[in-house]
């Protein structure tokens, strides 16, 4: 049981992480990851998102005919990112202006809408919620090591604390658009590097 | 067989009805909680940063004309430049303090909005940025107070020329430009109509 | 027609052959250099070209160890790459920032396996990079002869029009064009003198290194479009880096088009862009910005893409 | 705002792509071959003038007066789910040649997110009924043109001997960021 609990949280992080590794959700990813600040924002809304949906389609599986669940997961995901608008706006307001659109288009972002098809929709309800903090750990990790990078190297700062003093210059490219592909592609080179090495050494073994 | 088919799309369509209904009033439910706040905190925005501008007024009062519309609202004074409302800022006695004038001006990334106090010597009081998108760590420094504090005690009849009386943000000539241009081609607009402003006051 | 796409590439990987070519790049933008060494002064440009060239072979050296790609970085690219990237910084700049210019430079070639390979100019690269990192320091420019700072007659034209130009220049056009001739005014270390740019491309033109069709059809361009735009076009070919983009950056071999008619499309997308960024986008020029939008398009113009190798082609289906 | 600036800031200054990081999956999943980024660009941009169209009626029409505004994010998706779910079944009926090129791509739309995303800055902006398919057509040819590019310039690494470091996705993201590079010189044009 413990293996299993453990499993489900921590697949998200390298093995089938849902950015590095599935290649899902890059638009909020590459968007919102200009501060760290942001980062955990979105990571925050995120979750609260996914792990609410899929809670609530593990509980209601029995009663969603095959044909429609592709709407009825639509109508569920939205309504979870709609309160979360509400709430934001009501209680975060400037964090909900940070992040923008990219708050509403939760809906449509790939990674939600995988997780209910190929699990929730399956599995019973602790599972799911497992699997739903799996997987926003995932994201969460990625999106914060993507922003912390882009915010040294381009704001040198972290949180907003500066780093570095007033002598150090930063590349403002890095918090520009080109930035952000420019970095999550290094990432992405380090990891399949590393996991390379790894199976690698698995195979002499 | 045909009754069948018409008898499950039957189903298929309550059912998801249903489930759009449900979805539907949890979200008008949260919606009432959550509004009052929500109107709060907009309205809190642009208080906190009148408030910032004239420390000592306790009420802001939107100025109005004889037909309780606001006065110079949406008033566009170039393609670029827009006024948005005019406050007036009272103190404990009810003395006039100053005039808040709200407006924006087209930047390098979108709209700056920004507030100022306008004295009633006609010197600009200070200013202040309520939104903005420029570009982060160059014209995002528009909020920035070695910026801003430029424009506080300047006569409405100052130039506000960028690079000659007012230093730039390092880089970001158009955001800088955009927001003495706003502050200079507004106040202009207001003192030009700021008369008939007073004299409705006294009537 | 696809009879010449396939034979393209290989001559540039030639060892011979390239250190022959890098080595007549090299040479070629002398004049421009010592032009530019004697009126910005030698304290304020010679470290600058020097650290930069030397840092940009230090990081291909790097880069090829660390990426294991066979050791190539004295064949003379790396060199022409810190060269041309330090002739088109401004004079006088912090010296740091040439050096990790360079390091962006040589890193986007080395990422795609180096040169022959590299979708876009390393030079090009660096310098957007450069632009768009310390955009403060990248547009503060020295007067001619002084330690004073100023600004470019392209930065007062994108403010204050021609006129603001004109009072530059005493107010005459004459004394404008023969100043900008002999580059007395503000710009990059490599820009401004202009006898040496147009020795340089005889240079480059007489050895076969280069043929006419980028830089003529460039510059044709660039004249015609202002000209219809209501600026002065000689003033618009003078200023700015376009004469030295035209000659150095846009002819490079692995970034642009073979076939000549496709240099010529190449050519005037380079010249219409590049006017079309310095009257109506934030920046006053583009001849940086104009030429990486062309390497973005060159496999396109070139019908490369139309022949895709045979991997490529299992992966898709 | 003038429909001419509309039309170029979408498709130069403001790419979806490259500027604003909408619609990203296919971007990076379709982009091995022209074939697909053409057929997938055609595709996103029937698709997102007709959904802003329809959810700009459903808006002004029927969130609106019934000061249901807030169910917006919620109205769209649904609009645009059912809207896809049409258009396939009609093409599949009326235009079976037409379907064949877009049928693949129709079932990745509902989940493009520049769809909703067009469709919600439409109404963030105000933008009128003209304003709304200016900007929903510069939208989609701007993804295109980004397909397309992005396209052509993976054919030409495909020749490439790319470091083991940087081969597959790595090196594609590299290329996309010195495409914005290059993109990022166009920032002011178009107002």
């Amino acid at each position: 049981m413990k293996t299993k609990i453990k499993q489900l949280l921590t697949k998200g992080l390298l093995k089938e992480n849902p950015v590095f590794v599935l290649m899902l959700g890059l638009c909020s990813v590459l968007a919102v990851s200009v501060s760290v600040i942001n980062a955990l924002g979105m990571t925050l809304a995120f979750t609260f998102v996914t792990v609410l949906s899929e809670v609530t389609i593990s509980v209601l599986r029995k009663w969603i005919p095959k044909s429609l669940r592709i709407p009825i997961f639509i109508v569920i995901i939205a309504s979870f990112v709609t309160i979360l608008q509400f709430l934001l706006q009501a209680y975060f307001p400037s964090l909900n202006k940070a992040l923008g659109i990219f708050i509403p288009l939760i809906v449509v972002n790939c990674i939600i809408i995988g997780r209910i098809e190929s699990f929730a929709s399956k599995k019973p309800v602790f599972d799911s919620i497992l699997d739903g903090l799996g997987i926003s750990l995932g994201y969460g990790i990625a999106i914060l090591s993507i922003a912390i990078v882009r915010e040294i190297l381009g704001n040198g700062t972290i949180l907003g604390y500066s780093l570095f003093g007033t002598s150090f210059e930063p590349a403002l490219m890095f918090i520009l658009p080109p930035g952000a592909f420019l970095v999550i592609g290094i990432e992405i080179g380090i990891i399949n590097h590393v996991s390379k090495k790894a199976s690698r050494k698995e195979a002499s073994k | 067989m045909k009754q069948n088919q018409t008898k499950q799309i039957v189903t298929l369509g309550i059912t998801l009805s249903l489930y759009c209904i449900i979805a539907a009033l949890a979200l008008s439910v949260t919606y009432s909680v959550t509004l009052p706040q929500i109107q709060l905190q907009q309205k809190k925005a642009t208080e906190e940063s009148m408030k910032s501008i004239y420390p000592d007024a306790i009420s802001f009062t939107l100025c109005t004309d004889n037909e309780q519309n606001p006065i110079f609202h949406n008033q566009v004074i170039d393609n670029c430049i827009t006024l948005d409302c005019i406050y007036e800022g009272r103190d404990q006695t009810n003395l006039l303090l100053g005039y808040l004038v709200k407006g924006s001006s087209l930047g390098y990334g979108g709209p700056i909005v920004f507030i100022y106090g306008l004295d009633l010597d006609d010197t600009i009081h200070s200013v202040s940025i309520i939104e903005h998108s420029e570009t982060p760590g160059l014209g995002a420094n528009v909020i920035k107070d070695h910026f801003l504090n430029q424009f506080k005690g300047k006569l409405t009849s100052d130039a506000f020329l960028v690079k000659q009386d007012i230093t730039p943000i390092t880089a970001s000539t158009i955001t800088s430009k955009a927001l003495s241009e706003g502050i200079k081609k507004s106040v202009t607009y207001v003192r030009e109509n700021i008369t008939e402003l007073t004299n409705e006051n006294e009537n | 027609m696809s009879n010449y796409v396939i034979t393209a590439s290989p001559h540039i990987r030639n060892k011979i052959n390239t250190a022959f070519l890098m080595n007549m790049v090299s040479i070629s933008l002398l004049p421009a250099t010592i032009g530019g060494i004697v009126i910005f002064g030698w304290t304020n440009t010679l470290p600058l070209i020097a650290l930069s060239i030397i840092s940009a072979v230090v990081s291909e050296a790097l880069f090829q160890k660390l990426l294991k790609l066979p050791m190539s970085y004295l064949d003379g690219s790396a060199i022409v790459t810190g060269f041309l990237l330090a002739l088109c910084c401004p004079p006088g700049i912090p010296l740091w920032l040439p050096v990790i210019g360079s390091f962006f430079a040589i890193f986007s070639k080395q990422v795609f396996g180096g040169l022959g390979h590299n979708p876009f100019n390393p030079a090009l690269i660096g310098r957007a990079f450069l632009v768009l990192s310390f955009p403060a320091h990248m547009t503060s420019w020295l007067k001619p002869f002084d330690v004073v700072t100023t600004s470019t007659p392209l930065a007062v034209f994108s403010e204050k029009g021609m006129s603001g130009v004109l009072g530059l220049f005493q107010g005459s056009v004459s004394t404008m064009h023969k100043s900008m001739f002999w580059g007395i005014r503000g710009g990059c270390i490599g820009e401004v003198f202009i006898l040496g740019l147009l020795l340089g491309l005889a240079l480059l033109l007489l050895t076969k290194t280069i043929q006419w069709y980028v830089p003529v059809t460039y510059m044709g361009t660039v004249f015609l479009v202002s000209w219809m735009l209501g600026m002065d076009p000689i003033f618009s070919i003078l200023s700015g880096g376009v004469m030295f983009g035209a000659f150095f950056m846009a002819t490079d071999y692995v970034t642009s088009p073979m076939l000549p008619q496709s240099k010529i499309i190449y050519g005037f997308g380079c010249g219409f862009i590049n006017v079309m960024i310095r009257f109506f986008a934030n920046m006053p020029e583009g001849t940086t910005f104009a030429i990486l939008l062309m390497n973005v398009i060159t496999p396109m113009l070139d019908n490369r893409i139309k022949k895709p190798v045979g991997f490529v082609k299992e992966k898709t289906s | 705002m003038n429909l001419v600036n509309i039309l170029i800031q979408t498709i130069f200054s403001q790419n979806f792509i490259f500027m604003r990081f909408l619609g990203l999956c296919p971007f990076f999943g379709l982009t091995n071959d022209m074939d697909s980024s053409i057929g997938m660009g055609g595709a996103v941009t029937f698709v997102t003038v007709m959904a802003s169209v329809v959810s700009y009626f459903v808006y002004y029409f029927v969130l609106i007066p019934f000061g249901v505004e807030y169910l917006q994010t919620i109205a769209f998706i649904l609009t645009i789910a059912v809207f896809v779910q049409l258009v396939e079944i009609y093409l599949k009926k009326m235009i079976p040649n037409l379907y064949k090129v877009m049928g693949i791509y129709l079932p990745l739309i509902t989940t493009n997110c520049m769809i909703l995303g067009v469709t919600l800055i439409n109404i963030q902006e105000g933008y009128s009924l003209m304003e709304t398919i200016v900007f929903a057509f510069g939208s989609s040819v701007g993804f295109t043109l980004a397909m397309i590019l992005m396209t052509a310039i993976r054919i030409r690494i495909g020749n490439a001997n790319v470091p083991a470091f940087f081969k597959g996705a790595p090196i594609v993201f590299l290329a996309a960021s010195f495409i914005a590079i290059a993109f990022m010189g166009l920032q002011g044009l178009g107002g």
